[in-house]
């Protein structure tokens, strides 16, 4: 106990002598589709504010962008309670998030179970400092939600593997250092037939194409492989036993996608914007029905962050993310549909801007996160999904014969 | 589908053959990369004029056919399928109520037949706030000697970037009264818009435009108002119900074609119903939507509850069908490529055009007193 | 068209002179679980107002009962034109029903299709005079929705078959004097060894036992078959085909449970209770958020009823019930059971009684409403079921594999 | 489920093994069977006060263990899976809060005892009319030499039937005032009430009651009073936790047991859809009681929110799954021998009780000041 209060002192002091003043309160702003932030760190990182790139340094060198993994692999060495107390400091001093990364988020945890010490020792120190960004190849072509379809190929040439097809929905595959993904080294098998490899972008072979969105941004890529050379040692795990590591990081990145909520939405408060487009009366939002409206779903939303709380407080002792992880998904990309709805519905036509004159670059954004999200119940496995596996993992309904 | 005259049997099916053939969405994809400033397509709108089709409102003896509402909603359902973008609702079906059923002899021997042809774009205009809210007109008209001059503003007017003509809501001393003012005035100032619809809609500023052409009986305006606006929102309403239609034939199309887990996906029980659901709902809006436009024809005295009913209804089912169709189509149909995200924004600017479904949810209460 | 008007002419002075002057605007009450209501007709039916006798015997003669069936069964010989015309006048009259029955919503309309002309000559007649009240043998225990599952056993004796087996939720078993019902005639089939049978309840070995819903009455019962002797030509259609009759006959019950869409409710106007039990603000029922809900339901009721109005326009030519007739039953029970809740919502504690003191009679009316209310989506077809035929037989959607 | 030291791990589990055994649901059918005026078991009653239920809010020095109200509401949460009907809500929830909060050294010395004893019921009079509505009170209190009388009448008080001590709010000509009345004070009279939950309820009417015990500062007692309700909602919503829990799970068993058309019918897609949606409000209910819960306990400045937040969630849920209980039985779930109408019709008194969710909508968003 005494010693966590120690820690707490030792993070608030350093803390202090660490973050630079122009950063404090800089807050976390909306990572959702900012592909090119600094704060994603990488080769190609732009940096900004030369401030944040200090700040990543900082941290990195502590190890406390990723605070609970080993300090061999370049980590915090901090177990659960101190990384806790981490938390609430660097929430106190109101520090932005140093490194936003899904090497942290997804690759790390699953490299720290499955990977060689040699794989460990080469890509985790990069990771925690931010040097290498990472991008997933999962999804393909024709096969969105169902993995057991994967088409593209790795075949083993002795020294090397060599890879040829397609990924699609890449996040940020044309802003990525390396890439972790899932491949086909058995076609007489569906999931006992693919292999989770890594490999460098920049390999002769790879090409990637942003895809645009209805919401006018492009987060993801169609990404080619043509006669991608990748040594063995890049293998993670054994031959054939990439389905595994896959389900375990999806895992990971349901939990992460969504712990927080869907983020994004142009920075308005939904019941100002109500109060300020629609109009009061006697101290109520003018339109009752949209209050009653707006006032549940605000409802649903504390309700949504009382129970992440919740699940996160009971499984600090369970290893690894609880199934429950699935509602938290499902529940999140629906909150975020129905505020950014429910937005644009508040802003009226206000809201219904494309670009250009008549509208504030908020109300734009609102829109635009509107249409943004509808993809929430769609990427990282859609709600359908999240509602199978609910419904078969954590409730023990069969399948139908 | 409303049991329809052999007349009107034949124009639904002209206007369909004529949407899928020469407008389908991908004209109107075009129209939105081409970036033309007006919103829709002049050559297509001539096109529309010949077939008669901006003088189905307008009686014989000015040009048109006067084949009234259900008929015109049967070409706006059509046209709606296909996301047909075209002065219809602004000029053939608004501005030519608020002639019909305001306009003397004089403005109508001017005015309408010119629409019949084809031959100018003309518009309602009337809200000058984010919301539709026809009782709070400020847009000022002064007495000036004969006539008078109009200052104030008018948001989000429907095709009011390119209209020849304007039928303006001012309040006057003793009311809301309408005046008919011409697309290029003095003093009057239009801001395009870009709105995400990619439809042609401005906002307008009048700096003392002289209006000498008074609209129906000065101060009473506002119940001619709001017969004008009943018009416009059940026309608009068939226009929804075409998108819909489409939005959930096509979404359909998709769940009988694309597999998943082995299996196609419209095999999945969860989606059949929630599939079933919308066909339900498009079933009790179409009910709806005729049921408004034939009350129309015959002058019913519960127009209004009608159309707000269907206005609503509308609005609701069009909101979910377009929220499904991005949805059913998964990762493709987030894509600009894809026709869902043409759907889903025509859907929410359609949706809050002369008042949402919250908006008549709360008229419809209001009317029957509770 | 003038052969039409002419007919109107003669149907309005005959009701004129035929419609007893104390029915007129009594109105059809709610027939729902009034089981035992004169309406029914049949050899048991109390008749609590002689004049509704009266004015079912003289219908009955003119076959008025049963418009459209062939004059030579007892029917009124109408064409659909005139059908409608007699139903409009009788409106205008302000006539109440004169006759529920099943035989006429059901049994006739199978009857006139499969059975023989003996059989229609017996039966039919008997039906439009109301003269014999039948009940619906389907459902079995273990077998809700699902009819193929049958076991109620009918062995061939020779000259009669030898029933034994039992169904559950037949309405109004303990009033029928006739059951039409679905038995099993082989075993080594599912739906081609069912066959339709018909019998009268007071055979020797019927048994029935009311069955109490949690509203407290009971519309159903269990009925017991123990040996029972049916005589062969009291088969209808062949052997074995029974379950397309059924099917056949299903389709006008779910046609008929709801195209008028479910009835009860206490007698309240819904709005009118909102006001005058959760008061009234500026003409507003002072709750805005039950006030918007109270809304959303009266507009969905009257898209409702001018959907079932529309589909009966267009089904005029089209032979039989369309199936669009599914989404009727599966609205109509929504509505009804949305209404149901909302006025029990708007009349508070005083919509919460079961029986006594404190509680007006209409309030306690409106509760049992609600939980009556609850079977609309299970009786005559769950709703899940119909919309699975709605996905299957109207959108063409396949079968899971 | 929160994180539970080990005594409330313990006391929950012996309310759980208690409950399933002493009290299941055949138990509550029994009870109302009887026609037991009550609407409990005193019997059972007593039980509960001996393993220390009715005492858990009372501090040791007046007899009981003051675990407070987390711990309350695990006893509750079992309570309400089986439907158990005791004084548990209407006397060691409400009267023992209003004692606490309200009452003098005397008052709790006098009362406190014999409610950790189970010796009394004890209950809070509020509402006069068919909905809540606290900030209305009209029954009357008119200062009479040293003490007062009370004049009026009360509705729908829990246990009001059977209750030996009565907290009741009055109006004083300076406000809102709380009072201690006996059970069988002069001029009170008792209308037991045959609610469709079964449950003990009453309306009462005061003439000229004699009341002295005044309660709290005279005329500031609305504050008090909500202070009293929001712990009352908060336990009240996580007894309907529990019965929405159970009904839940029993549903989820018959779906696992039952088969149509030759599946069992949890294999059916659009079921495991909607159970899961179940099991995800139920999870977001839960977040919501527990916080209210331990927020009274830490005596939180939001305790006012979360209460609104709980009770509006826990009303909204249990209301979908005591139909989903229904609807996934089928027939057998609509007749009166099985357990599916009970749980229905317990979820709608409680759901309606001190506040339903478009009641606790408003006040959340009126706290939000919007």
């Amino acid at each position: 106990m005494s010693d966590l209060e120690s820690f707490r002192g030792e993070a608030k002091s350093w803390i202090e002598a660490n973050l630079p003043k122009s950063l404090i309160g800089s807050g976390a702003r909306s990572l959702s589709d900012e592909g090119d932030a600094s704060i994603w760190g990488g080769k190609r990182a732009k940096w900004t504010n030369p401030d944040a790139k200090l700040w990543l340094e900082r941290m990195g060198q502590k190890g406390w962008t990723a605070p609970s993994w080993p300090k061999e692999y370049g980590g915090g060495g901090l177990n659960a309670a101190e990384a806790r107390v981490l938390e609430q400091e660097l929430a106190k001093a109101q520090a932005p998030m140093a490194l936003a990364s899904f090497g942290i988020w997804m690759l790390g945890p699953v490299l720290l179970e499955y990977a060689t010490e040699e794989q460990k020792k080469e890509h985790l120190p990069k990771i925690v400092r931010g040097e290498i960004r990472w991008c997933q190849g999962y999804s393909e072509p024709g096969a969105g939600s169902d993995l057991a379809g994967l088409r593209t190929q790795a075949i083993d040439k002795g020294d090397h593997y060599l890879i040829n097809g397609q990924k699609i929905w890449t996040s940020y595959a044309n802003y990525a250092d390396w890439i972790f993904c899932l491949v086909r080294t058995d076609n007489t098998k569906k999931h006992e037939g693919i292999s989770f490899m890594l490999f460098d972008m920049t390999t002769p072979g790879v090409e990637t194409r942003p895809i645009k969105l209805i919401s006018g941004n492009s987060p993801f890529c169609e990404t080619f492989f043509t006669d991608v050379k990748v040594p063995k040692n890049q293998l993670v795990g054994k031959l054939n036993s990439g389905w595994e590591i896959a389900k375990r990081l999806l895992q990971y990145e349901r939990q992460n996608i969504s712990s927080g909520g869907f983020g994004g939405g142009g920075g308005y408060d939904l019941e100002d914007a109500a109060k300020d487009y629609v109009g009061v009366e006697n101290g109520k939002v003018s339109d009752a029905d949209l209050r009653a409206r707006i006032t549940a779903h605000k409802m649903e939303q504390r309700a949504f962050t009382l129970t992440v709380r919740r699940i996160q407080e009971e499984s600090k002792s369970a290893k690894g993310p609880s199934p429950a992880v699935s509602i938290i998904k499902y529940a999140a990309a629906k909150l975020n549909q129905d505020r950014t709805e429910l937005l644009v519905e508040a802003l009226g036509h206000q809201g219904l801007g494309w670009d250009g004159e008549g509208y504030e670059p908020r109300e734009i954004a609102a829109m635009r996160s509107m249409l943004r999200a509808k993809g929430n119940s769609i990427e990282g496995g859609t709600s359908e999904v999240n509602l199978n596996v609910v419904s078969k993992r954590v409730l023990g309904l069969l399948d139908h014969q | 589908m409303a049991v329809l005259t052999e007349e009107q049997g034949m124009l639904r099916d002209a206007a369909k053959a004529w949407v899928q053939e020469k407008s389908p969405v991908t004209a109107f994809r075009k129209l939105r990369d081409s970036g033309n400033p007006d919103g829709f397509d002049r050559a297509a709108w001539r096109e529309m004029a010949e077939m008669g089709w901006s003088g189905i409102l307008i009686p014989e003896d000015f040009g048109g056919t006067g084949l009234g509402y259900l008929t015109l909603g049967l070409v706006l359902e059509e046209a709606g399928r296909t996301l047909t973008a075209s002065p219809l609702i602004s000029t053939a079906l608004t501005a030519t109520t608020a002639l019909l059923l305001g306009g003397n002899e004089a403005q109508k021997k001017e005015w309408l037949p010119k629409i019949a042809e084809g031959a100018i774009v003309a518009t309602l205009a009337v809200d000058e706030h984010a919301h539709h809210h026809p009782s709070k007109i400020e847009l000022k008209a002064t007495k000036n000697g004969s006539g008078y001059t109009l200052s104030g503003k008018k948001t989000f007017v429907l095709d009011g970037g390119s209209a020849d003509l304007l039928v303006v809501a001012a309040n006057t001393s003793n009311g809301v009264t309408l005046f008919l003012v011409k697309g290029d005035a003095k003093g009057l100032t239009k801001q395009r818009l870009h709105s995400v619809d990619s439809r042609g809609m401005a906002n307008l500023t009048f700096d003392n435009v002289a209006a000498d052409s008074v609209f129906g009986i000065e101060g009473q305006g506002a119940t001619l108002l709001e017969k004008i606006l009943d018009r416009a929102r059940a026309g608009l309403a068939a226009e929804m119900l075409g998108t819909a239609t489409q939005a959930f034939e096509t979404t359909l199309d998709y769940l009988k074609t694309r597999t998943q887990f082995g299996q196609l996906i419209g095999t999945f029980q969860a989606l059949q119903h929630r599939a079933a659901k919308m066909y339900t709902d498009l079933e009790l809006t179409r009910s709806c939507v005729e049921a408004a436009l034939s009350a129309i024809d015959r002058e019913a005295n519960d127009v209004p509850q009608l159309v707000s009913l269907a206005k609503a209804r509308a609005s609701e089912t069009l909101h979910t069908v377009s929220n499904e169709m991005v949805q059913m189509h998964g990762g493709i149909g987030m894509t600009d490529a894809h026709d869902a995200g043409l759907y889903l924004k025509r859907a929410r600017v359609a949706e809050a055009t002369w008042g949402g479904a919250s908006f008549h949810r709360d008229r419809y209460a209001t009317l029957l007193e509770y």
